[in-house]
């Protein structure tokens, strides 16, 4: 039972695209309750293996392995430990919650939703698959309906939705270009012919058995940083997220901002630090720079935007600079930090686009200048975006807090000036945020939403599950970062090993 | 002159460059089929050939004819019915004129 | 029962947390139910507090041994935190204040909000930052504070721009945020070094490591620790520069200026300094520094208050001055002093909100005090409460206001005497600024004709806290004070006569002055105004520090962000859209090569085919002659 | 292909089937092309009888001679042009450049045929093919004979509706 649990969790969107196909275009709701089902019913799974996932074993748990082309060294394999659980969960969360945002989709919703079914299941077997042939099969799974889905259902602002889906996928293609490259050499090179296997546990052994030179390694982990990075959105390999969420739909934008993104620092960490350390350590310098980019560059490109959208768009590859930070600084602390924070930003950029997504559903207006005074007539709404705003500037008490502080942490016993600019990071946000916050939640009544009703029903739904789980792992952050700590603690002499291999700063302080 | 493997390859040879050319200078689809079938009929030989006159023990490459001729003969009729549907559609078969695949 | 009022401590903040859920979930829109539970809880509180202060003086609990309690929060590798209880006199001392004066105001707001539409949410926000202000004062580590003080944050946002359907609110709540978050910052990197140079952020800990490491190491980093850590407090306790955020705070409902504003959180910073003064008590500049920073705020908020018209604006800069005193107390090592000014300061300064907040109330929200005047008869109870709060601010024996500020003076004296003539000068202005207040709002003309009863609700809070404005800081120094908050030795309780002789002297001379002025009219204000010139300009202006730094804001926030967005769309966004083009471009030249004639195909195939025979005729000629010279 | 007899008659089929092959391509009638290719295809089964290939002889003349060459006669009517003249130019633009690639192609041929001659060896019996082929065709190449099969009836469906336009 406990083995095949995850298959399960796999499974039962799979299940449900199936049943789609039997049911006629026009029963709307049926279609909409049935996705709404296989999410739930994931989730739920999700949540009883959250619970029984034992922190103090650490490791992969709930393994299933079924041998799949032995030549080559495949096997079905997914497992989950500390790193993927809480992206797991983290999936499956917005996966739920971006089924109800989208419960107002009236235009071909059948197709809508076998699409958004298809992403999640592609978005959880990159995350629990123990086997690398798995993982790129599913990352490629998750690119084409995406771009299907920005085209048809997206909107279309300051850049044309096909643009913006254009750009996206070229983008993640490219990327991934990249990184299939770098996959394939490290699995070519990881083990002698007739030895080769794509399995994830096996290539992290790689690097001690000396088949993996050091030249090797830093090259290798450079493809797959282009590769991870560009999904990750670092700087300057961003711009594609901004327009992208811009013109997609609200359930692509949660569940591209929130976990799709996440597959980047996920990769990084689980193929790019675990299987090659010495290119991690090598390129971790060049990493930092580029994150302080990403957080302040970002920052203030996010300030003066016009569209909410483009403001969270900013803000979400801000962001994805503390998790690089926290990556790049490579100790246990700021890898938790790290790890944590994706989580974190997750949920809480889920919610921003959700409600995002309503407002725009509601008035048509997308512009920070033509909306305001939304806390009027949409309290709900308000109290939505509030709560993701707040988490966003890093509010104790909100999941956005205890990652950020912990990745400070991590980065100041590495690079205690760098980690100075990082702070200050917060400061931006706050303006950013609250930029936007004050100018349409709050000001005089706009007389011209008044027919316009609050959210409600369905529309709740994901407020209120994004919303207590944001409270909750704030004011329990043990709850996340012990699970994540309980894998990564043991990372510790691994991680001390490294500080004997050379930095580019090393090998550039050489040359001169 | 005695006649050997080589004397009949030149000749299908021949043949085959002989459609060929008729291919590339004909403008009229149908000429174009025939010479199509010119060159299959060079490969024909070819086989029968080979079949001849190398150390073989069974009649494989006759039989690798008869499949060859299968397939002209489909090919000649979906391509006839093809020039058909152009000639319904284009009013010519003159394939000059048909070019709207031109990049 | 002392023993039971330390153990269950932690639900002093607990409890007002609870309401806030309660409220904000379920009773928004029961007005009365919520006042009720906000009052309630609030209620609890203080009597927790109030019994906690009796334990702590039974039990005997001193700065030095103070009652712990903490459970673990997070633990990770490398890295682990607590919450927990921290008791001792200081903060038993600040959980009272905080509890009584959030009641009182709990209490007055049930009149002053009345008929409001945001009723359940005010007691809603007031509930969560009595928790957060309560839970920031029991804090065991830096930590535990920081999260606390950003929650404080928080509500003073909210509550700032409660009022959301005004535009001047929500500018104020945003810049109030976004100004102490500067502070925020400092204060997060300067825990960030604790951590990171010590190992722990929690305060007994450092205090015993501390004194170990300086023998170690000298001052040097831990000066700029210290640095760090006090931009926190500038943020939030509205000191020089950060000032500006305070007056505009003002937006925010008068309830909210009495308790937030002036008693309790942006006394926030002078208690984290007091807080870890083991560390700050170790660095003389340090202590210099943040002496003369709070002298220098005091001056210079006391001056631009003069020249107000708002009546809350004045109390604001006032509260900023007083905040100033409060720092030059701690920066002159007294921090016996400072605790009692701002336990007197909590109790005179809500007193004059309450009262400014209780005029306006009548006077539909007038909020000039020029269009006040003679509302001495109309409001009598209001008139005599805040004329105890004017006299007790102003340093007047024996109201509380003369015992802590020259607890105050006494210290800068001992130290510094360019200090302790700052510190006058500024004693002198408050009495000015307070009794002109006093005197235009309570004399002169009456303008009014119509005045809004003032509500029980309302006043009783005011009669509770005039009283004690009276009274605290006499109780205070006669009831050892000094002997319980402190740090190290006691504190001897002797009155420098000279001084305070000085003091209230100088005090009367402010206060007989603004009656030449304001009430007799013997000197024209506005004369003086007009040869005063340049100096009233630029008082009333502000200085004209928030034009300075809205350009700055426009230079270097809008205007980078700008060049940054111009580089993102036109420079990195520009290179891949020209290579899109370019790809484009490439396949229109290619695309040329479909003619979409089959036969150029045929042909260009026939081509690729001869090169192809040709490369097999000359390559198979090699082997054949690599073969024949026996090259295998 | 020993003596000479039968030399002598493979090169007259050759000179045959050549010049036919040419009457294709230079004929400028289009009807003229087909009754040439008539020509060129009886050449070619010639060539198979003798080469040992009888039963490919026949099924030449019947599928090629006979069925082709009316299939393309049948579908040149049906153009339903009123003269045939004029109707099979060559295009004389790409003369050049034809003769150029065929040339060098044959050239290319020709070189590796003569270089690198195979053996020549006979070593099958003479006499009836037909059962051998019957063998081959329906044990070891059993699946490849339904497959063509298959791929008939495809073709003609495939040529029904093509002619007949599915949406007619």
């Amino acid at each position: 039972m406990t083995d095949s649990l995850l298959s399960m969790i796999l499974l039962a969107p799979i299940v449900a695209v199936v049943l789609l196909l039997f049911i006629p275009p026009t029963a709307k709701k049926s279609i909409k309750l049935i996705a709404a089902m296989a999410t739930g019913i994931s989730l739920l799974m999700t949540i009883y293996v959250y619970i029984n996932y034992d922190n103090n074993l650490g490791g992969m748990q709930f393994m299933q392995s079924i041998p799949w082309i032995s030549d080559l060294g495949v096997a079905y394999t997914v497992g989950v430990d500390g790193i993927s659980l809480p992206m797991l969960f983290l999936t499956n969360i917005i996966g739920f919650a971006a089924v109800f945002s989208s419960w107002n989709i009236n235009e071909r919703p059948k197709e809508f939703f076998i699409l958004l079914l298809i992403l999640l299941t592609g978005v959880m077997g990159t995350f629990i698959a123990g086997d690398l042939f798995i993982f790129l099969l599913c990352y490629e799974l998750v690119v084409i309906p995406i771009y299907i889905m920005v085209i048809i259902w997206g909107s279309t602002k300051r850049v044309s939705k096909e643009y913006a889906g254009m750009k996206l996928t070229i983008y993640l293609l490219i990327g991934s270009a990249f990184m299939l490259v770098g996959i394939v050499a490290l699995y070519l090179q990881a083990f002698p012919a007739g030895m080769r296997t794509f399995s994830i546990a096996a290539l992290s052994q790689a690097h001690l058995l000396g088949t993996l030179s050091q030249s090797f390694q830093i090259i290798v982990f450079l493809l797959l940083l282009i590769g991870f990075g560009t999904l990750l959105s670092m700087f300057p390999f961003h711009t594609w997220s901004p327009d992208g969420y811009a013109g997609a739909p609200t359930a692509v934008s949660m569940i591209h901002a929130g976990v799709l993104k996440k597959i980047g620092g996920y990769g990084l960490i689980r193929l790019g630090l675990l299987v090659l350390p010495a290119g991690a350590k090598f390129w971790a310098p060049i990493i930092i720079v580029l994150a302080l980019g990403n957080v302040i560059y970002a920052a203030y490109v996010a300030i003066v935007q016009k569209d909410l959208k483009y403001v969270i768009g900013y803000s979400s590859v801000s962001h994805m600079g503390y998790v690089l930070l926290g990556f790049a600084a490579l100790n246990t602390i700021s890898l938790t930090g790290a790890i944590a924070n994706m989580v974190a930003h997750g949920i809480m950029s889920a919610l921003f686009f959700a409600m995002i997504g309503y407002v725009y559903e509601k008035t048509h207006k997308r512009s920070i200048d033509k909306l305001r005074g939304l806390a009027h007539q949409m309290p709900r709404i308000a109290v939505g975006f509030m709560l993701a705003g707040m988490s966003s500037v890093g509010l104790p008490g909100l999941i956005g807090f205890m990652p950020e502080y912990t990745i400070f942490l991590g980065l100041f016993k590495v690079y205690p000036f760098l980690a100075i600019i990082a702070v200050s990071g917060i400061v931006f946000t706050a303006i950013y945020i609250l930029r936007v916050l004050q100018k349409i939640l709050f000001g005089p009544r706009n007389y011209g939403f008044d027919a316009i009703p609050d959210a409600k029903g369905p529309e709740m739904v994901p407020l209120f599950v994004l919303g207590s789980v944001l409270i909750l792992f704030g004011i329990f952050p043990q709850l996340l970062l012990g699970m994540i700590n309980g894998t990564i603690a043991p990372l510790q002499s691994f991680l001390q090993a490294l500080n004997n291999e050379p930095s580019l700063l090393v090998v550039w302080g050489g040359i001169w | 002159m005695h006649v050997g493997l080589t004397q009949v390859l030149i000749l299908s040879a021949l043949l085959f460059c002989i459609g060929l050319y008729g291919i590339l200078v004909k403008r009229n689809l149908f000429a174009i089929l025939m010479c199509i079938e010119i060159m299959l009929n060079a490969v024909n030989i070819n086989f029968a050939a080979f079949n001849y006159f190398l150390p073989m023990p069974d009649l494989s490459g006759q039989v690798m004819m008869i499949f060859s001729i299968t397939v002209a003969a489909a090919e000649v009729a979906v391509g006839l019915a093809i020039i058909f549907k152009i000639y319904h559609d284009f009013k010519t078969v003159n394939i000059d004129k048909i070019n709207n695949m031109k990049g | 029962m002392e023993l039971f009022a330390l153990n269950h401590a932690w639900l002093i903040p607990l409890v007002p947390a609870a309401a806030f859920i309660i409220i904000g979930l379920f009773f928004k829109e029961f007005h009365q139910l919520s006042a009720g539970i906000a009052v309630l809880a609030g209620t609890f509180s203080f009597i927790m507090s109030a019994a906690v202060v009796m334990a702590v003086l039974d039990a005997g609990i001193s700065v030095e041994m103070p009652f712990i309690q903490k459970i673990q929060w997070i633990k990770i590798a490398g890295m682990h935190f607590s919450m927990g209880v921290m008791i001792d006199p200081l903060s038993a001392m600040m959980l009272v204040v905080v509890s009584l004066v959030a009641l009182l105001v709990e209490i007055y707001s049930i009149g002053y909000m009345k008929g409001d539409k945001g009723y359940g949410r005010f007691f809603a926000y007031i509930s969560l930052f009595s928790a957060s202000m309560l839970g920031l004062n029991i804090a065991v580590n830096f930590l535990q504070m920081y999260v606390f003080w950003e929650l404080v944050g928080l509500c003073s946002y909210l509550l700032i721009g409660f009022y959301y359907y005004r535009i001047s609110a929500r500018e104020a709540a945003k810049k109030a945020f976004i100004t102490t978050r500067i502070g925020d910052f400092g204060l997060l990197i300067g825990i960030l070094s604790l951590q990171m140079v010590f190992g722990t952020v929690d305060f007994m800990e450092l205090r015993h490591i501390l004194p170990v490491y300086i023998a170690a190491n000298g001052t040097g980093l831990l000066t700029i620790i210290g640095i760090l850590l006090f931009i926190g407090p500038i943020g939030k306790s509205g000191q020089f520069p950060l000032h500006v955020w305070l007056p505009d705070a003002m937006e925010g409902p008068a309830p909210v200026s009495a308790l937030i504003h002036a008693a309790t959180m942006v006394v926030a910073g002078v208690y984290l300094v007091a807080r870890s003064y083991f560390l700050f008590a170790q660095l003389p500049e340090l202590l210099h520094l943040i002496a003369w920073l709070g002298a220098f705020t005091a001056f210079f908020a006391a001056s631009i208050a003069i020249t107000q018209r708002e009546i809350k604006r004045i109390l604001a800069y006032s509260t900023i001055s007083q905040l100033g005193y409060m720092m030059m107390a701690l920066g002159v090592g007294s921090l016996t002093a400072s605790m009692f000014h701002l336990l007197t300061h909590a109790f005179f300064k809500s007193l004059l909100f309450l009262g400014a907040g209780a005029v306006m109330h009548a006077i539909n929200e007038e909020a000039d005090i020029f269009k006040m005047g003679g509302l001495r008869k109309k409001m009598p109870l209001v008139f005599v409460t805040m004329t105890i709060g004017v006299l007790a601010i102003s340093g007047l024996p024996p109201f509380a206001g003369f015992f802590s500020k020259d607890e105050i003076l006494a210290a800068a004296a001992a130290v510094s005497m360019p200090l302790y003539i700052i510190g006058t000068i500024t004693a002198f202005m408050t009495a000015f600024y307070m009794a002109r207040l006093l005197f235009v709002v309570f004399w002169g003309k009456e303008q009014h004709g119509h005045v809004h009863k003032t509500s029980y609700f309302m006043q009783i809070p005011l009669a509770v806290l005039s009283i004690l404005a009276a009274f605290a800081g006499a109780a205070g120094y006669v009831g050892g004070f000094g002997d319980w908050v402190r740090f190290g030795e006691a504190m001897p309780e002797h009155m420098n006569i000279g001084l305070a002789g000085i003091s209230t002297a100088l005090s009367v001379a402010a206060i007989a002055l603004a009656w030449h002025i304001y009430v007799s009219k013997k000197y024209l204000s506005d004369i003086i105004a007009q040869k005063m010139g340049f100096i009233y300009t630029v008082s009333f202006n502000k200085y004209y520090i928030d034009e300075f730094y809205a350009i700055l804001c426009r230079i270097f926030i809008d205007g980078i962000g700008k060049i940054m967005y111009f580089i993102d769309l036109y420079i990195i966004d520009g290179i891949v859209n020209t290579m899109a083009a370019l790809t484009v471009y490439c396949s229109r030249i290619f695309s040329k090569l479909q003619t979409g004639q089959i036969q150029t195909y045929v042909a260009i195939f026939f081509c690729g085919v001869i090169i192809l025979l040709v490369y097999t005729i000359v390559f198979f000629t090699k082997i054949n002659e690599l073969a024949a010279g026996g090259g295998f | 292909m020993a003596d000479t007899m039968a030399s002598i008659i493979f090169y007259i089929l050759a000179i045959i089937i050549v010049v036919a092959a040419w009457g294709i391509i230079y004929c400028k009638n289009l009807v003229h092309s087909a009754l040439s290719m008539t020509l060129c295809f009886i050449a070619i089964a010639g060539l198979y009888a003798l080469m040992q290939a009888d039963f490919l002889a026949a099924v030449q003349i019947m599928i090629y001679a006979g069925t082709v060459v009316i299939l393309i006669a049948l579908g040149i009517m049906m153009t339903r042009r009123i003269s045939m003249d004029r109707t099979n130019m060559p295009e004389r633009r790409y003369m050049i450049w034809t003769a150029l690639i065929t040339g060098g192609l044959f050239t290319c041929l020709g070189i590796i045929f003569i270089e690198y001659p195979l053996a020549s060896v006979n070593v099958k019996p003479e006499g009836n093919t037909v059962d051998a082929i019957a063998q081959l065709l329906l044990g070891k190449y059993m699946l490849s004979f339904e497959i063509a099969a298959v791929l008939l009836l495809a073709a003609m469906i495939g040529a029904v509706v093509l002619a007949k336009g599915a949406d007619e």
